[in-house]
């Protein structure tokens, strides 16, 4: 059981890293503004959800868990909220130039 | 793993004192915040007034039982807890703090009054918080005995001088408090590093504790440049005074008295504590000869500048550069080579008087300057002639105080003086009896300008613009007397042979020889002349000599201009930084 | 070499790689990002160096409202950068500079790598005292008891630093509204944050705070964490910034300092020394100070994000 | 090579680079980051201290990490501080810089009028 655990967390922390080093690379290759916050945003709510999905069953604790969720849900939220600000003065400079 | 040092000093009777030196001004500073409109001024003067009560018994109960206060914050021992300690240097600084502060607030009571029509103005809200809280940063500074602690109060320091600079908000002065703030932050910073390193190696904070303890290893030495370096720049001994002269001249007379007379004393009294108590074995001879030898630049820069000054408050802004240079020249003289470190003694004394002294003469100096400004409107020098029958009490107030810096019998600074030549005769560094003697000349030489120019016929009857109160200028002359009686009270009896009688032929005779060698080198040197007969006539005498002694002296201002650049600056921190580190490691 | 200095290298290596960015980055704005991301990877070696409650504070404190100072304070700056480069010193100078501050940078290493060892530690006398004040975290213990001096002075400290900031406003604003200027559109994100986010905001800064005594946490963290919430607040124009001449502003800002000093004062009489706490009692007189104390940091931060006021009290 | 030597090393390195940038930016904002990176490098060298005092089970000497966390507040209130006077400098001159003379400023040069009860507003 605790191995089947084990190969879970290293299973998904390990997509969870793919998805960080996916969003990186996106962040500094692609050209503009939007698509760069396209890349960003997977890594932050995908690459560290299942990053917290994966260390969830080694927090041992459920007040750490609760911990390891508000984690993700705070990030997620300020993640869109400064995503959806981000893009709105991306657009609005593209529609004054 | 190394003993913890152990307490050596317990807490002695009468020492919660020091707590309410340190506390009442907080607790006037959280009522003046809270009350504001009105009552600031109010509570600030009552704030001043208790303080001046506590400081009396504090330097009743020293002289009781004859020996330093300590005291246990929190009943802690050190080196867990802080302790406060008063050693006779302390008590003389909180005594003569208080009466500086007392001086400065009665005469800003004209000067920073609320108006009617408003409930509330910025500049008294400001300044009167601020005046409370340099007092406070300084009593910490005196009585704190902990390295971290008196960071801790040299910030408070800082942050209380820097509104000060700027409080009328001009782009002057606003860029003057900037450069103030940041050069001395950088100075705190180092300071801070200098601390750790110090309880990296012994485990402890408490200066009492580290004096003991304390040796030359590589950790102490870095910290005790660090720690000397940074507290230098929040000094402003030359080369590191880039903000010096605009801060001082351009502030409100009342906070350029603040600013000049106590401010820096608080990073000046810190040196002290770490070459003397906390590390007093590290420095070494040479390091202190590089110390005073800035301190002998800072006299050479600093008065020969004031002589070119075309204003009255840059005149003393100068001065003081020049003068925090005298406070340097004690620590050579104090080391002692069979201890190989710096011991309490008559050069020390005579390095404190010399602060004592500068601090109400300072005072007094800025004020009078403020009063001339106020009457006329200006503080142009050159259109000086004819203030001192204007308004005689404050061109009195600035002489009384120029004169007790000058040295001349029976001042604190003519002490102060005696003391360190003979502790340069006594160890053999006729070097530095020099300097002082060509200090004396120098700070005479600028005095006395000011005081003839004042002398001069106006071309035109002069009209006062406005009204001074008689308040000010009483405050202002009281400081000034204060720099002659207030030290020697403040230190209590002297050996007798330190005193002469002031009228004495020998005495008359050097006071003479010195007054005459200043105005030679003002007249010689000085940008603005007295319209005085015998001055034309030397005038055209020695119209070569003022050529070329003018001439070097503009040089000097080139220089300084150079020098107060802000990377120019800033390398000579670094640059210090390392010469202190080669003169310590070399010197042994 | 294991695996746990790799992980300590990469920290270190990544933090010297941000100071050179923010140093050398050409845009003010670059350099100021890189700043954010200094503090956070800062933080992350405070927790290799097993100081969680430091790690808290740089993250808050030192990367987050600093940050968000500079963000601020960079865009009101963008149209004089340019001018301002021309003052740029030349290369011998710069060559000198960054000669004497690498000689400096060595001695200071060659200090620190030649400390005695082994250390000297007060942590022993930390550990022995600690059961004393009734609490379980040993810094909380130095903060607040055994060098409870600093602590104070400190709150002055921030007190005057604020009153410094005000001080700044032009004499016709005084006892004005603070300048910050908040473009937030009022059916925009921001606002749905400011007015969302607090209550889980406020919660994590009383959980930091409850924390504080016996876990990593404490006043000036949670303090920190909701004077964000209240920044975010202003910023979002919810609730703009309080004029400064209020008497209850002024009064939280100090009710903090004065309760401390007062059971400062009280020790005196109960516990024979100033900051000494009564034996049995030492917990909930903490507990009482901290709880102020937060309260009055909190207000102290926010107003020093806010700046200096820049709008009449009539406005 | 140690964990303290590395950390160590790095807290002096960065109060070099601290230096550098407080000495060569001429921009003023410039100079409050560099300041704040030199803090950095000075509270690292607290850590490092803190570390090697680890004993009686605490992962270090509680004692300099409290002094770093009062350091880090004073820090934010001398940073705050800076840039609300920065900013008025601006507002009032139109530039930050410290290295324009003071004669140069818009209000400032001769006509320094220091006593007067109610200084021009910007």
């Amino acid at each position: 059981m605790s191995f089947a655990l084990h190969v879970f967390s290293v299973v998904c922390i390990s997509a969870g890293c793919l998805f960080f080093i996916a969003g990186t690379v996106g962040l500094l290759r692609f050209p503009d503004t939007l698509t760069r916050l396209h890349a960003l945003t997977k890594a932050d709510n995908l690459g560290l959800g299942l990053i917290v999905i994966g260390l969830l069953p080694q927090a041992g604790r459920l007040s750490s868990g609760i911990k390891l969720i508000s984690v993700w849900v705070l990030v997620l939220f300020a993640g869109a909220m400064v995503s959806q600000m981000i893009g709105r003065i991306a657009r609005r400079r593209a529609v004054d130039r | 793993m190394p003993a913890i040092p152990t307490p050596s000093e317990f807490v002695t009777p009468g020492a919660g004192l020091l707590v309410l030196a340190l506390i009442v001004p907080v607790v006037g500073i959280l009522a003046a915040i809270v009350a504001g409109r009105r009552h600031v001024e109010r509570t600030a003067l009552a704030t001043i007034a208790l303080g001046a009560v506590v400081m009396i018994a504090i330097a009743w109960q020293m002289r009781q039982s004859g020996r330093a206060l300590v005291y246990w914050l929190g009943a802690w021992a050190p080196p867990l807890g802080v302790t406060l300690r008063a050693d006779a240097a302390s008590v003389v600084m909180l005594l003569v703090t208080v009466v500086v502060v007392a001086g400065i607030a009665v005469y800003a009571r004209a000067d920073f009054r609320t108006p009617d029509e408003l409930s509330e103005a910025r500049r008294p809200y400001v300044f009167w918080i601020m005046l409370l809280a340099v007092w406070c940063g300084l009593n910490a500074v005196f009585v704190a005995s902990d390295l971290f602690t008196l960071y801790v109060a040299l910030e408070l320091l800082t942050f209380a001088a820097m509104p000060l600079v700027c409080l009328d908000g001009r782009a002057e002065t606003l860029q003057a408090a900037l450069r103030y703030l940041l050069f001395a932050l950088a100075g705190s910073v180092l300071y801070l590093l200098g601390a750790v390193l110090v309880f990296g190696a012994y485990g402890t904070l408490d200066i009492t504790q580290l004096g003991r303890v304390s040796d030359a290893q590589p950790a102490t030495i870095v910290a005790c440049v660090l720690m000397t370096t940074g507290l230098l720049a929040k000094t402003a001994l030359f080369p590191l005074h880039l903000w010096l002269p605009p801060a001082h001249g351009g502030a409100p007379p009342a906070a350029s008295a603040v600013l000049s007379a106590l401010v820096v004393k608080g990073s000046f009294f810190i040196v002290i504590r770490i070459w003397f108590d906390a590390l007093p074995t590290v420095p070494g001879y040479l390091a202190a000869q590089v110390l005073a030898g800035l301190g002998a630049s800072a006299i050479l820069f600093g008065s020969v500048i004031a002589l070119r000054q075309q204003r009255l408050k840059l005149l003393i802004a100068y001065s003081t550069l020049a003068q925090i240079g005298y406070l340097f020249l004690m620590f050579p003289l104090a080391f002692d080579a069979d201890v190989g470190g710096f011991v309490h003694g008559d050069a020390l004394t005579g390095g404190l008087l010399q602060a004592m002294s500068h601090a109400t003469a300072k005072a007094a100096m800025f004020m009078a300057a403020g009063l001339i400004y106020t009457t006329l409107g200006h503080d142009r020098l050159g259109e000086m002639a004819g203030v001192a029958r204007l308004v005689p009490l404050s061109v009195l107030a600035f002489a009384v105080g120029g004169v007790a810096l000058m040295g001349v019998l029976p001042s604190g600074a003519y002490l102060a003086k005696k003391l360190l030549l003979d502790a340069a005769e006594g160890s053999g560094q006729w070097w530095w009896a020099v300097t002082l003697q060509a200090g004396g000349f120098l700070t005479t030489s600028y005095v006395l300008l000011v005081i003839a120019l004042t002398l001069g016929k106006p071309a035109a009857p002069l009209v006062a613009r406005a009204r001074i109160a008689r308040s000010q200028e009483v405050a202002a002359l009281a400081l000034a007397i204060c720099s002659f009686g207030l030290a020697l009270a403040a230190l209590g009896p002297l050996p007798g042979k330190l005193i002469s009688n002031p009228l004495a032929p020998g005495a008359l005779l050097s006071s003479a020889w010195l007054i005459g060698g200043g105005a030679l080198l003002a007249l010689a040197i000085s940008r603005e002349l007295p319209r005085l007969a015998f001055v034309d006539a030397f005038v055209a005498a020695a119209r070569p000599l003022r050529r070329t002694l003018g001439g070097a002296g503009e040089v000097f201002v080139q220089i300084d201009q150079w020098l107060r650049r802000w990377p120019i600056a800033g390398l000579s921190m670094l640059a210090l930084l390392l010469l202190f580190g080669v003169s310590i490691v070399a010197g042994r | 070499m294991n695996a746990v200095p790799v992980l300590d290298v990469g920290l270190v290596l990544l933090t010297l790689a941000l100071a050179g960015w923010i140093i050398g980055a050409r845009d003010t704005f670059a350099a100021v990002v890189g700043f954010v991301a200094y503090g956070i990877i800062l933080a992350l070696i405070w927790v290799r160096l097993h100081a969680l409650d430091i790690a808290l504070t740089e993250v808050a404190l030192g990367s987050g409202l600093t940050g968000v100072l500079f963000l601020g304070a960079a865009s009101r700056l963008r149209e004089s950068e340019v001018a301002e480069r021309a003052f740029v010193p030349g290369r011998a100078l710069r060559v000198l500079a960054a000669v004497f501050s690498a000689g400096v940078a060595a001695a200071i290493a060659m200090a620190v790598l030649r400390l005695p060892d082994p250390a000297p530690t007060l942590a022993p006398l930390v550990a022995k005292n600690l059961d004393s004040t009734g609490l379980g975290n040993p810094v909380t213990g130095v903060l607040m008891a055994f060098r409870a001096t600093d602590t104070l002075l400190e709150v002055v400290v921030l007190l005057l630093a604020l009153v410094g900031a005000w001080s700044l406003a032009p004499d016709r604003l005084w006892g004005g509204y603070p300048g910050l200027r908040h473009y937030a559109d009022p059916d925009g994100v921001l606002v749905y944050a400011a007015r969302r986010l607090p209550p889980f905001g406020i919660l994590l800064g009383l959980y930091l705070f409850y924390a504080g005594s016996d876990g990593p946490g404490g006043e000036f963290q949670a303090a920190t964490v909701l004077a964000a919430m209240w920044l975010l607040v202003m910023l979002a124009g919810v609730r703009p910034a309080p004029a400064i001449g209020g008497r209850p502003l002024r009064a939280v800002l100090v009710v903090g300092a004065a309760v401390f000093l007062a059971v400062g004062i009280a020790g005196m009489f109960t516990a024979g020394a100033f900051l000494a706490y009564p034996e049995g009692y030492a917990k909930s007189l903490i507990l009482t100070i901290e709880v102020v104390l937060t309260l009055s940091i909190a207000a102290t931060l926010g107003l020093l994000m806010a700046g200096a006021p820049e709008r009449s009290k009539d406005s | 090579m140690t964990e303290t030597t590395l950390f160590g090393s790095c807290g002096a390195l960065l109060v070099g680079l601290g230096l550098y940038g407080l000495i060569v930016h001429p921009q003023p904002l410039r100079k409050i980051l560099s300041f704040n990176v030199l803090g950095g490098g000075v509270f690292l060298l607290f850590g490092v201290i803190a570390r090697r005092g680890a004993a009686m089970g605490f992962g270090g000497d509680p004692v300099p990490q409290a002094l770093v966390i009062t350091g880090l507040v004073v820090s934010f209130a001398a940073t705050a501080l800076s840039v609300a006077l920065l900013l008025r400098l601006h507002a009032v001159a139109g530039t930050a810089s410290l290295s324009m003379p003071a004669s140069d400023l818009p209000s400032g040069g001769a006509s320094a009028d220091a006593t007067t009860k109610t200084p021009r507003d910007a």
